[in-house]
């Protein structure tokens, strides 16, 4: 099975699962407590007892890139998730149906798309309160739209096919078509869209971390560690290179397996 | 063919942006002073904002009765000199001669104006210096008298502060409040406005009729806004800007390393603290808010927060404030004694959580380390950064734990400072911590009428001892600006009352 | 024509409305006082409410939002509540740096997008496609604003070659100040745009009447320039302008790193400054462009293929 | 006969891929002769259009190519790009089988006629535009001065590759390989364009290859006909002796596959119960451009039980309107279908079962028609399973007996469409509408997409179906000989109105309408 996947897949799929088995196994893989502040040890460089050298208040950077593992891809999956989800249902229904509830969310799609992304989600973070729980929240009432309009294109042509027809005039009722038929043959893109999607919800988290409504402190998350540490890049370079590197290569394992998914289920060319 | 079309349009958009550069050459150089900030110019009316963003602009645009010596002594400024009478209750001003930047005379009128503005207007921001007057009105042309119903000793320092710029009544009274201190006002002080570009930068050049002869020293002055701490210090570096207003903890370490940078100590007349919360479990029990103080290692925070810049609190009154007690123990380390109080109140395991400003690393630091002592004797510390609408909102509401925060005084008169942080019936609810002392309410009334400096210095010092036991507030520590300037310039400081000695900086010949 | 393109814009009636009643409600619904930002927490809370009473933000929320329709209809989009200044007047004190940006982004973009997609796509599969990829991949993955910061570092701070902040000013100086924003925008919008192309290239590549064209004896390069390129530059053209949308509401960091007043940063200060007004005008100042940007692809797309009706 | 024009010898083309190497065309040799027609005939996969694209070097970079092209004595293999170029278009040129997909969309058509007298003679942009003017109203595109600026989009199928063609011809080359050109086409446009190229070939004296899967087409235009199978040359030879004496068994079953040669036995409905009544339908859906397009115009017939109606018509006729209007998929504007007397309209979006359970559908296109992450098994069950026709421990046992029906080999219970033949994804179509054990089916040009011998086996399937077990049927179909053979009675559409109808040997042998004969004239037949 694996053999048979593209080259790119498997290597994206190697690295998310290194950082996967990292995030699960985080207590075991590191030497510190990813919150332990130590004054007496701050900004210390890469190297001796601290492999990634230590931040700002004396936590071991190392420690805090591994456990950020947990909450960035806590975030991407549910960052993902949620918006897919709803997207999805609205989009499947919406194409397959037609008619005024389509029009009716055709043109609440219209209003979140005229509203600025990062915009959006500031405010809504801004009305929940920080947080990345919120965040996700507000990524949902946002992001569905992404997915809504994907597979309501893909539905209208989907609907359209003969065994979409066939299955009808065999009087199965439209929730089982849309569910059993439709379904099955419009997720592919969507599939491939969501892990581009998931490397730009880490990034968003990230930029959001810049401004300072991403995750809470002490959080280790890589956005929030990266725009901790880069007010010391000239001091101290590796707080914000490693998680940085860590966030790169995440998303490039993600990326990956975008590109090969692509290629494996013949959805354009990449 | 294509390929080489497009090389060509991408080398040419490539020397379109280096060029510039050789062809540009350095912009004009008019000695201005280019000073970037945080802080945000929110409006040009001097009493409708306390934001320091607003009053380090209103201090540049509207002179005051008095002024600030370099030692930041009280000396005459349009005032020449002043009589007060013997219960204190009636100021008499003999002001000099001087004139608007529109060219009109500023005379007793425009002063009574503006103060009885201050009282009357209900959007004033912080009217406590007048509160409590009685009237103000132009004996001549260049006398003015001002009478309040009780002795008021703390006036004097009060009509210094920013918000007690002269304004022009003819003006205010032809264009309305509101018009008048849009775009381009009518300015007393050392500059006027040459543009305000809201959300961007307030640009200044000098008041030709400004009564101080031969200031400012320099062309013009920029005020600029930069949200980015990093932008901001680069910024210095690349030469853009003279001064940085705010530079962060993390950045001390490489300006004190470059050599056109300098980080001089300048006192400012504020102190860094823990609201806590007085109405709301766990800090509604005093032994749980001692507990609090007694975990902080004081000397250890003020060490990774400051870097040797400033010093521990020892009350909660700003050092450089008058009848401060430097003499008073402050908090002792005692971790195991907090452990101790935290098991009687019954608060072991507690929730408690810590409001901060976002995006502020240095607060963010703070909160860290409290959340590390405080979770060394038993409370489970949740740390929440917020934007600063939402945090301002949660304070005022009640809605918070506690909270890192520092404030300042405009002036080294305590009174305001006590009325503001301290006394719970004075309208704040004590820095909304709800904190209530009624002795310290009864004291601070006293206070303002008490003419005697001795009496008046034992009233100050048992508030500061009463509201430190109560634990009012955690001090944590006093704490300089922390302003970068570049070599190039001179003569330009903030006083410890946020008020930039602009008109007297100039560029290093 | 005309006609559509009118009724294009009468579709963007009920979007534009919908757009003020949330943007109206998501303020309302948003904890934090406009006249205690003003103010300052040293404020009492009779001057806090003074302000308030003069903003009508004591009126019913209803009311309020019909004084701004109807204040809407009459083509006025209200004061800044902060700043007692138009909110037109702010736009476009914001919107030539932005929209300088934005072209500038443009001319950037769009030739190297050519360039490396056409590279990529026809030595795919080889050393310089993956190169290409790869690089993409890594620029859409980096954090903009470290990326940026990691700029200003390198090119301001220590070579001193381009400016840290502003706008500059003639065209020149423009040019000059907005290049290290406008390229780590394109870092960002090149990788996706050329993975878009490349794709739709390599479809068009194996479409049909490129066979066809081949059996005519048609030289390769011009199949490639006046077949391939041509019917592969619809789908990035589409891509393209949902970006510029993105682009003027979504260079928020961009503008905060490079200290660049444009809408950006307007709507930054105005959001954390509780700007009601001034967020109000802005979004349906976005919403609208979103709708004429569309438009405007929509009829460049129409103008390539004779086959898409507006 | 002088010396060939073409010369193919020992053609061998091998198609890389990661499954290793699949060979296509094995050792195929002939040669066309100046003026000659010479038609290649096989099934799809048979190796014809590759062929064909190996002489002018069309084929994709995976393929290889070995054994010797030779145009007027010159190797066409040994050729580099720029040498082929030189060729193509100029002295041998092509046309292929889908005008609409080998017609740039964003070029007009007068641009994309002069390309080649562009570039091969060095015409200027103008003169060009003039030549392809000419040689549009060669192929008999009507008003060439005013289409010259039209886009492919706008004008109908025949009139697009009557482009393709004057594009293949503006350079006046010697050789024309034509793969499948009329296969997506009308039969009536059909018949317009092989006329059109025997008349080039007559007037200029062109050569021509002519790859087509049906024999009747080639058989009509062809001076020699070769007959290919897997990728190699079965049979080749004079037409008439190919198709009047074929020596392979393979050309034999593909004469015999022939609709006209068919050899069905419709049964004799004995019944004459009416089965299904449809009266006055009309159906108009919203046009593109705004307005509406009256697809179906007050169309009424009968179908009685156990009968086989032919319902035959050119695209866009309404035939397959008709058939979602009956079940139930179309709501039409006014007019009633009855099945048994009782009015079938459904007014929700699901369909009601009991009437699904009497009439069911085929459709036409046998990969679309199934879902494609379904296997055979889970096709034909979910209809027993979701309806529960059948108690689930007798599930398997039904989807066994329904794959028999069809003659589906147990085997393929697992496999997914994607695995599976033309011919048997249909018999999986059918199988499922067995499943609901209906009186009633409707086949809506279910063999149009498949090969002649399958269409026969699925002809033969259904009606087997009709003798055992007394179906009636509707049968939508474009070809005209295939409903003579299969079927009782026959409506003949055009543009959504029923112009004739009757019995077939009435209908089909004295046809009353013009249309109707003109229908029947179109059809190649050998």
């Amino acid at each position: 099975m694996i053999a048979r996947w593209p080259k790119s897949l498997r290597f994206g799929a190697g690295i998310v699962l290194l950082w996967l088995i990292a995030a699960v196994l985080a207590p075991w893989l590191t030497p510190a407590d990813p919150y332990a502040i130590d004054l007496d040890n701050t900004l210390r460089p890469p190297g001796g007892d601290w492999l990634m050298g230590t931040d700002h208040v004396g936590r071991d950077v190392f420690t805090r890139v591994v456990f950020a593992a947990r909450i960035d891809i806590w975030m991407g999956v549910m960052g993902v998730l949620a918006p897919l989800l709803i997207g999805v249902t609205i989009g499947l229904f919406a194409g397959y149906f037609g008619g005024l509830f389509d029009s009716v969310m055709m043109r609440i799609v219209d209003i979140t798309l005229a509203f600025p992304f990062l915009i959006l989600v500031l405010a809504i973070v801004a009305m929940l309160g920080p947080g990345i729980t919120n965040f996700i929240i507000a990524l949902a009432l946002v992001a569905w739209v992404s997915y809504a309009r994907l597979i309501r294109a893909d539905v209208m042509v989907v609907k359209n096919a003969e065994y979409v027809q066939a299955a009808r005039t065999l009087g199965f009722s439209s929730p089982l078509i849309i569910f059993k038929h439709v379904l099955p043959n419009t997720i592919s893109p969507i599939i491939v869209y969501a892990m581009t999607d998931m490397v730009l919800v880490v990034l968003a988290g990230a930029s959001l971390g810049f401004i300072g409504l991403g995750v809470q402190p002490p959080t280790a998350e890589w956005g929030a560690m990266i725009a901790d540490g880069q007010a010391y890049i000239t001091e101290a370079w590796w707080v914000s290179f490693f998680p940085g590197l860590a966030a790169v290569s995440f998303g490039i394992g993600l990326s990956l397996i975008g590109d090969g998914l692509a290629r494996m289920l013949r959805i354009g060319d990449t | 063919m294509i390929f080489t079309r497009l090389l060509i349009c991408c080398l040419l958009i490539f020397l379109t942006t280096v060029i510039p550069k050789s062809v540009a050459g350095e912009e004009d150089e008019a000695d201005i002073i280019r000073i970037v900030s945080l802080y945000r110019t929110q409006t040009l009316d001097p009493i409708k904002s306390v934001f320091t963003g607003s009053i380090e602009a209103f201090g540049q645009l509207y002179t005051r009765l008095l002024r600030l010596d370099e030692n930041d002594e009280l000396i005459p400024g349009l005032a020449l000199r002043w009589e007060i009478s013997a219960d204190a209750t009636d100021y008499t001003f003999f002001l000099r001669k001087a004139k608007f930047s529109d060219g009109s005379p500023i005379t007793a009128d425009d002063v009574a104006f503006t103060l009885l503005r201050m009282r009357d207007d209900p959007e004033a921001a912080y009217s406590e210096t007048v509160e409590d007057m009685q009237n103000a009105w132009a004996i001549d042309d260049h006398t003015l008298r001002v009478r309040f119903n009780s002795a008021n000793i703390p006036f004097l320092q009060g009509v210094e502060t920013a918000f007690l710029g002269i304004v022009s009544r003819a003006d205010v009274e032809r264009r309305g409040s509101v018009d008048a201190f849009s775009d381009i006002p009518v300015s007393s002080g050392p500059y006027q406005v040459v543009e305000w570009r809201r959300n961007d930068r307030l640009i200044l050049e000098p008041n030709p009729h400004y009564w101080r002869a031969g200031y400012p020293l320099n062309d013009g002055a920029e005020l600029i806004e930069v949200v980015d701490v990093n932008t901001r210090i680069a910024m210095l570096q690349a030469g853009e800007v003279d001064a940085v207003r705010y530079i962060q903890n993390s950045h001390f370490a490489e300006l004190s390393e470059d050599p056109d940078v300098v980080l001089p100590v300048e006192p400012a007349m504020r102190v860094s603290v823990l609201l806590l919360n007085h109405d709301r479990p766990p800090f509604s029990d005093k032994r749980v808010r001692e507990a609090a103080a007694l975990a902080l290692d004081m000397d250890r925070i003020t060490k990774a927060m400051l870097r040797g810049r400033g010093r521990t609190a020892n009350t909660l009154l700003p050092e450089q404030l008058e009848f401060y007690d430097p003499d008073f123990p402050g908090w002792e380390y005692n971790p195991d004694r907090a452990r101790q109080l935290i098991e009687e109140a019954g608060a072991t395991g507690a929730d408690v959580t810590i409001n901060i400003t976002a995006p502020d690393s240095d607060w963010e630091m703070a909160a860290l380390i409290v959340q590390s002592y405080w979770g060394a004797i038993g409370l489970n510390v949740i740390i929440q950064k917020m934007d600063q609408a939402l945090y301002e909102q949660r304070l005022e509401d009640g809605d918070y734990d506690s909270s890192i925060e520092w404030w300042y005084n405009d002036s080294k008169e305590p009174d305001l400072a006590v009325r503001w942080a301290l006394c719970g019936s004075c309208g704040n609810r004590a820095y909304y911590t709800n904190y209530q002392n009624d002795r310290v309410d009864e004291l601070v009334e006293m206070g303002t009428a008490e003419m005697d400096p001795d009496r008046r210095r034992e009233i100050y010092r048992e508030i500061q001892a009463l509201a430190f036991r109560d634990v009012a507030q955690i001090p944590l520590y006093y704490f300089p600006w922390p302003n970068a300037y570049s070599t190039g310039i001179e003569g330009l400081r903030l006083r410890p009352s946020t008020q930039w000695t602009l008109e007297e900086a100039r560029r290093v010949p | 024509m005309f006609l559509k393109v009118g009724k294009r814009l009468g579709h963007i009636l009920p979007v534009l409305l919908g757009i003020s009643i949330v943007s109206f409600g998501l303020i309302q619904l948003t904890p934090g006082d406009p006249a205690r930002m003003i103010l300052g927490n040293k404020a009492s809370v009779e001057a806090v409410e003074a302000v308030r009473e003069r903003m009508g933000l004591n009126e019913p929320v209803l009311q309020q939002y019909g004084n701004y329709m109807l204040n809407l209809v009459q083509g006025d989009l209200g004061e800044s509540l902060r700043y007692q200044q138009p909110v037109s007047e702010l736009i476009m004190q914001f919107l030539p740096v932005t929209g300088f940006l934005a072209l500038y982004v443009i001319v950037l973009t769009v030739p190297l997008t050519i360039l490396l997609g056409i590279l990529a796509a026809r030595n795919r599969g080889r050393w310089i496609d993956q190169l290409i990829r790869m690089t993409s991949v890594l620029g859409m993955t980096m954090p903009v604003f470290w990326l940026a910061m990691l700029m200003l570092r390198i090119f301001s701070v220590e070579l001193g070659w381009f400016p840290v902040s502003g706008f500059g000013t003639g065209f020149v100086g423009h040019l000059h100040h907005l290049f290290l924003p406008a390229v780590s925008v394109s870092i960002y919008l090149i990788p996706v745009l050329v993975r878009n192309l490349r794709a739709a290239l390599l479809e068009e590549m194996n479409a049909d009447y490129v066979v066809a064209s081949r059996s005519k004896g048609l030289p390769e390069g011009y199949i490639f320039r006046r077949h391939i390129l041509k019917n592969a530059s619809l789908p990035t053209l589409n891509l393209f302008g949902v970006l510029i949308t993105w682009l003027i509401g979504g260079t928020v960091i961009v503008e905060l790193v490079y200290a660049i007043p444009g809408l950006g940063t307007l709507m930054f200060n105005a959001i954390l400054g509780r700007d009601y007004s001034v967020i109000q005008g802005l979004t349906l100042f976005y919403a609208f462009s979103t709708v004429i940007i569309t438009l405007v692809t929509d009829m460049l797309s129409a103008l390539i293929d004779p086959r898409i009706e507006l | 006969m002088s010396e060939p024009l073409l010369k193919v010898c020992n053609l061998d083309v091998s198609f890389r891929s990661r499954g290793g190497e699949t060979h296509a065309v094995r050792n195929v040799s002939f040669d066309v002769g100046v003026g000659e027609i010479i038609g290649i005939v096989g099934e799809s996969g048979s190796g014809k259009s590759v062929s064909c694209r190996a002489i002018l070097g069309l084929l994709p970079e995976s393929a290889s190519v070995s054994g010797r092209i030779e145009y007027s004595d010159q190797n066409l293999l040994g050729l580099d790009t720029e040498g082929l170029r030189r060729i193509r278009g100029r002295d041998v040129s092509m046309v292929f089988q889908n005008p609409a997909s080998h017609l740039d969309p964003l070029m007009a058509i007068g641009a994309q006629v002069s390309e080649p007298l562009i570039h091969h003679q060095d015409a200027s942009p103008t003169q060009a535009l003039d030549a392809a003017i000419e040689r549009l109203r060669e192929v008999q595109l009507e008003h060439p001065e005013q289409r010259v600026n039209s886009y492919p989009h706008e004008l109908s199928g025949g009139m697009k590759q009557r482009v393709m063609i004057a594009a293949a011809i503006a350079c006046g080359p010697g050789l024309l390989l034509a793969d499948e050109p009329t296969t997506a086409l009308d039969v009536t446009v059909q018949a317009r364009i092989l006329e059109l190229l025997k008349s080039l070939n007559e007037q200029h004296y062109l050569s021509v290859v002519l790859v087509s899967h049906d024999l009747a087409v080639v058989a009509q235009v062809c001076d020699r006909v070769l007959v290919m199978r897997h990728g190699e040359i079965v049979e080749s030879g004079d037409t008439k002796q190919v198709i009047y004496s074929p020596q392979h068994p393979y050309t034999q079953q593909l004469i015999e596959s022939q609709p006209s040669r068919m050899t069905i036995r419709p049964p004799v409905a004995t019944d004459t119960d009416t089965l299904l009544d449809v009266s006055n339908i009309d159906v108009e859906f919203a046009s593109p451009g705004g307005g509406t397009m009256r697809a179906l115009n007050d169309v009424s017939l009968i179908l009685r039980q156990g009968e086989s109606l032919g319902v035959v018509g050119e695209s866009g006729s309404g035939k397959s309107t008709l058939a979602r209007v009956v079940m139930g998929l179309v709501k039409p504007k006014s007019g009633d279908v009855k099945l048994r007397g009782q009015s079938i309209l459904q007014k929700r979006n699901r369909l009601d079962l009991s009437v699904c359970r009497k009439v069911q559908m085929v459709f036409q296109n046998p990969y679309d028609s199934l879902n494609p992450r379904y296997s055979v098994y889970e096709t034909i069950a979910e209809p027993l399973e979701r309806h529960k026709l059948v108690p689930a421990t007798k599930l398997d046992e039904r989807v066994a007996e329904l794959m028999g029906l069809v003659e589906l080999d147990s085997s393929l219970a697992s496999r997914k469409p994607a695995q599976l033949s033309g011919g048997q994804c249909q018999r999986v179509g059918i199988a499922r509408a067995l499943a609901m054990d209906p009186e009633l089916l409707i086949a809506d040009e279910i063999t149009s997409a498949l090969d002649v011998t399958i269409q026969a086996q699925i002809i033969a399937l259904l009606n087997r179906l009709r003798e055992e077990r007394g179906l009636s049927v509707i049968f939508i179909s474009h070809d005209l000989t295939l409903v003579r053979s299969f079927c009782d009675q026959v409506v003949v559409f055009q543009s959504g109105r029923i112009v004739e109808s009757g019995a077939v040997s009435g209908v089909l042998e004295q046809p009353q309408k013009s249309y109707t004969q003109e229908l029947l004239l179109s059809v190649p037949t050998l």
